[in-house]
């Protein structure tokens, strides 16, 4: 028995343009697709080389979706995205130059070298760094929704968790809350069919993870995550509603995971097939089509131009960042617990 | 000034605070229609309405992982677990996102978890307990255990300002047992600074919570016995904990007497020991003893908690020993 | 949107019997019922007389639901009840003695002083004594449908929870688990409407608990936990179900909590009208007035006999109780541990 | 004997336990048909099948939850935590149920959670840590620490046949780097006896896990410099511990060093000094010194991380200090 709801994908641009996309933003997602997937390239080659300490993630064949949802972000609103997600990061506008930082484990990382990876985000854009515990930033984005909720204010709250994070006890305790008091919060699902090496009929026995939003007294819908028009769309509508009163909203986002669970895992485990059906879905390549037929003016030049754009600053964002100064030992002790000025910030008054 | 119960000075402080700060809200099962298990914030739904005094499910990781979100985004939450032995299905979120959270990322959570904590009364292996030593070993949480009513005030007052998730063990046998004087209005009591609950030279008996009680009666035992003199320091805070305040009593008495209701191995009574063993080894003319409970789940029935509980008769041998050492 | 299925309620006499419950049967199931409230009305007793430390709770008004579970388990099959359940103990033949030994602390409880109240089990009997963390002991029951499953026995268990501990994300983790490996286990709510003081609408924002079973892929079944004839059924056909290899099934089975949480509270926040709507709902009244109606020979003289036998078995019981020693001191700290020996058990083997 | 590597070591003893005795089986995320994040189980389910090599949701409450159950109805249940770290999302269902469940109510629950655990490669703080310190003060668990490959499998097939939950510490860092000789077959080490790793007259060292080759570095540099004579005690099991053995060891040396990995606060070492210092107080010729990781999380950029765990030149110090007191 399917509940959930399946939204239909990007339809004709006067349909898309009706949603709140214009001109700009159309070709803004496209830059934002690529400087995502440009940071996590780059990120992957420092670490060939030996600059990024530990271990190395990407979200590739998530960009659609990251971006998709960071896009329809209002900008009070706040997120928690997870290992999957630069894209929200790069909607959002957080600096790529600091994000190589992070990565190379700098001082100016958003860390500053205390944690790594993707556990990174910039506070003052309204994003909230993950842990590795799966997924326990979904209770914190609930927490932000019952702070608007409490203060009246018209703000809404996005927690995003994997496939797999979804079997996890912080996942229920936390949509169950969300949805008893209809709190203004979307809830994510990054659904790229694996979770590590585990396929998702090993994780969850319903047809589809977006069925589960009835257990919890709202709506889910399942979009298809390499199309990024159709996720800011109905990412754009359940945040709007939410904002309105109207409680949370379960989105799943499928996807298949691009590459291996780290840079170690060859994902040999994934049937050839299911790889090659997906590979044929790659959210830039679709949407650079999609844009070359529907927008008039986009043409091989203009795509070329937005190219050259992102690779310059990219180019600039890693220099910047390998200047950035190792983390300081004699700093190591600082900070483990907050001070009283700690709280003289926008978020604490 | 007035007399107050424990309870009520807790619940005086946590009501006071409400009105004076907006940002406070209170969220814990059973805390609304009902006022919570023990009535601390019984009338409070009344006065400040459901959306700050606020029934959750039954589920303590939503309710501390609301704490964290609600306090990221300017909120003063404080949590009420219906009995301190239930944090343990928040264990996660408290040590994994709270404490790190501010050393990993500079935000600063500024929530108070209220835990009903420690035995006395045949509440059994799971309404019982004293969680705080398990706290102690992680860093970026701030630990605190009042004694007397005017303490659980002010460090309530303190812990709802104190920017960081601060868990507030108010141990149950002292709600209504333990009355005394209650500053009216604001005021707070400072984290790390133990209190002399009792003036002495002879031994030093380091403890918090309702064995300050214990200790207090053990030493009135003593001096009338044979005049011996014993220092009781409480501790108030277990993180941060006074260190020179210890140090200092050691210096004067020489003797140390550690004493928890928690059990004994890795109990934070092994740090205590640990610390003055390294830093007043020189000074010390006994070995450091600890009394605690012994290594078992809390029992139910009336005897053999009354053998798990440390005792007067206890604390009073094991000082006597040590005086004589 | 409701999903459950709403179970029929108790059917003629022939169904019944078509069901599997003979004469015999309808009569155990009544004195199970008397037997059950009988202990914890003297249980009660001797809370006030003191005798009992702590404190004191019931399952009145979960005697049908409790007793019609725990009759349907096979013999070998294994379960893990809960606050309200005491129903379950005396279906499975608990001692009632040792009932009374273990609400007073006595040495001869199942806990042996050790723990109180209802946290206790007779292991022999397959029943798996509860924490007090709810719903701590659904993943165990998972965990022993697991063993059967990797054992390929042809056992099944039930693990209870509350309404308000559905909340929790123990039962979340279980019963995802064991939707996604199909394990030979039921689930059962006791749903009485209210956690403590919280009513289920701010428990859960679904219609029915039992709503939420498709979110794991498997059925859910409401059913009238006051009614122990469709109780009966539906727990047998669920776990005959489990045991064929169908998997799990969720059953609610829907009561009013029938005293305060324990005996502290008055339960003044359960509103009149909906106390006094379920107190004609005795499910001890009930099914006297249903046997009396259907069934041939059950008068007030057969009535009195069972009513007279139960009386008898529990006077005896308390004395035997009364006379157990309390535990002795000098054990305190026996057993934190466990033996080699103490694997040299039927279960263990 | 054959040298093996100390994954090798564990992957070999828990193999040859599931060919003996078939109730053995493995559960955790992804030890199927990907044999586990660091490959432990790499081959197992194709010689031993799905169920009995279970790859489980993202969810370790399940996980944990049922090695109790399975192992109540006669399983010996083996559970891979994918990195120790995530331990704490079992913690309630450990400290609340398989803890406790023996001394109330007489139920045995022999499984063993594997927990892969230590920092020293950029983990950063969710990838690094040592819980052991946390669980040695839930009465009711037994904790493991292997160092030696020797160790890691003799300890390992003795946590899968003792009767209780034990938590099984294989250090990350060790897995490949540390290579020994490992007996063929069937053997265990028993729990509760300390390995002297090194033996020796003037400083007593306790220590276990990886950081036993950092004191025994030190012990190299100390001897070389100055003949210092380091005796290094590797605890092997932190739950239960070789008190004999330390108060052994101490009586000869009359100096403690304690050592571990784990950040200091309320670690497992402040234990064995609060035991020493009450217990072997007038052997002591010096204070007990611990060297632990600073009380914060484990930081991730080598800089910080080198900088937070202990070093061997922390370790030499401390004992040339302790030598010459
Ligand atoms: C509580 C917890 N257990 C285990 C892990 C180890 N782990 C890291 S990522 C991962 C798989 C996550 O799968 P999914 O949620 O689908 O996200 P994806 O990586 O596929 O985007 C696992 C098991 C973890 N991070 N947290
Ligand atoms: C994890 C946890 N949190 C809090 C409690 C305290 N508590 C005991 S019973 C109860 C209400 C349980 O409600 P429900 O699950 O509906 O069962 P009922 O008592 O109504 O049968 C609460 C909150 C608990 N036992 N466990
Ligand atoms: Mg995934
Ligand atoms: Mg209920």
């Amino acid at each position: 028995m399917a509940i959930a709801r399946e939204a239909a994908p990007a339809g004709s641009l006067e349909e898309v343009r009706a949603g709140g996309l214009d001109r700009v933003d159309l070709v803004e997602l496209y830059r934002l697709m690529l400087l995502t997937r440009g940071i996590e390239e780059r990120g992957h080659i420092l670490f060939r080389q030996g600059k990024v300490p530990g271990s190395f993630y990407t979200g590739r064949g998530n960009e659609a979706a990251a971006v998709g949802v960071g896009y329809a972000l209002g900008s009070d609103d706040v997120g928690a995205p997870i290992q999957r997600d630069m894209g929200v990061h790069v909607a959002r506008g957080t600096e790529p130059w600091r994000i190589f930082a992070q990565y190379m484990g700098r001082a100016d990382g958003f860390t500053r070298g205390r944690d790594g990876n993707v556990h990174m985000a910039d506070l003052q854009l309204g994003l909230i760094p993950m842990v590795s515990h799966l997924p326990a930033m979904v209770p914190v984005a609930v927490g932000c929704a019952l702070a608007f909720r409490i203060r009246g204010q018209q703000r809404v709250a996005v927690g995003w968790s994997g496939d797999g994070a979804t079997s996890r006890s912080d996942w229920h305790e936390a949509l169950n809350f969300a949805g008893v008091r209809r709190l203004p919060v979307v809830f994510v699902v990054d659904n790229n069919q694996f979770a590590y090496s585990t396929p998702n009929h090993l994780e969850f026995a319903t047809a589809r993870i977006a069925d589960r939003a009835h257990a919890y007294g709202f709506e889910g819908v399942v979009v298809d995550g390499t199309d990024v028009v159709s996720v800011f769309r109905e990412a754009h509508a359940a945040i709007e509603r939410a904002r309105g009163g109207g409680g949370p909203t379960l989105l799943e986002l499928v996807t298949l995971r691009g590459e291996g669970h780290a840079v170690h895992d060859d994902a040999s485990y994934v049937p050839r097939a299911l790889h090659d059906a997906w590979g044929r879905l790659d959210p830039i390549e679709r949407y650079r089509a999609w844009l070359k037929e529907h927008l008039a003016g986009f043409d091989d030049d203009a795509d070329a131009q937005v190219r050259e754009d992102v690779k310059a600053l990219l180019a600039d964002a890693l220099r910047r960042a390998e200047a950035s100064p190792q983390p300081d030992p004699a700093t190591l002790m600082d900070g483990v617990y907050a001070d009283p000025e700690d709280l003289d910030t926008p978020h604490h008054r | 000034m007035p007399q107050k119960t424990y309870l009520q000075a807790i619940s005086d402080g946590l009501r006071e605070e409400m009105r004076r700060d907006e940002r406070v809200f209170v969220i814990g099962e059973d805390v609304g229609v009902y006022g919570g298990a023990f009535k601390v914030t019984q009338g409070f739904q009344a006065e400040f309405g459901p959306w700050r005094v606020l029934d959750a499910p039954l589920a303590e990781t939503a309710i501390v992982g609301a704490c964290t979100g609600a306090s990221l985004m300017g909120l003063r939450p404080v949590a009420e677990m219906q009995f301190a032995d239930f944090i343990s299905c928040a264990w996660d979120h408290l040590v994994t996102v709270a404490a790190k959270q501010h050393y990993r990322t500079g935000a600063a959570l500024p929530f108070v978890v209220r835990c009903p904590s420690g035995g006395g009364f045949s509440g059994g292996p799971f309404h019982s307990q004293n969680p705080e030593s398990s706290f102690a070993h992680i860093p970026g949480l701030k630990l605190v255990c009042p004694s007397t009513p005017e303490d659980a005030k002010g460090l309530l007052i303190e812990s709802i300002r104190d920017p960081n998730p601060v868990l507030y063990f108010e141990h149950k046998h002292l709600y209504r047992r333990i009355k005394g004087e209650v500053p009216d209005g604001e005021y707070t009591t400072p984290f790390g600074q133990a209190r002399v609950h009792r003036p002495g030279s002879d031994v030093t008996v380091v403890t918090w919570g309702a064995m300050v009680y214990t200790a207090d009666e053990a030493a009135t035992v003593l001096a009338a016995r044979d005049g011996t003199s014993v220092e009781i320091l409480d501790l108030r805070t277990i993180i941060p904990w006074d260190r020179d305040a210890v140090l200092e009593s050691v210096a004067k008495t020489s003797r140390l007497l550690v004493l928890h209701e928690d059990t004994r191995t890795g109990g934070f009574g092994a740090e205590i020991a640990a610390t003055v063993a390294e830093e007043a080894f020189a000074q010390l003319d006994a070995p450091i003893v600890r009394i605690a409970a012994p290594d078992t789940p809390v029992p139910f029935s009336p005897p053999l908690e009354k053998a798990f509980i440390p005792q007067i008769d206890d604390v009073v041998q094991a000082i006597s020993r040590l005086a004589a050492y």
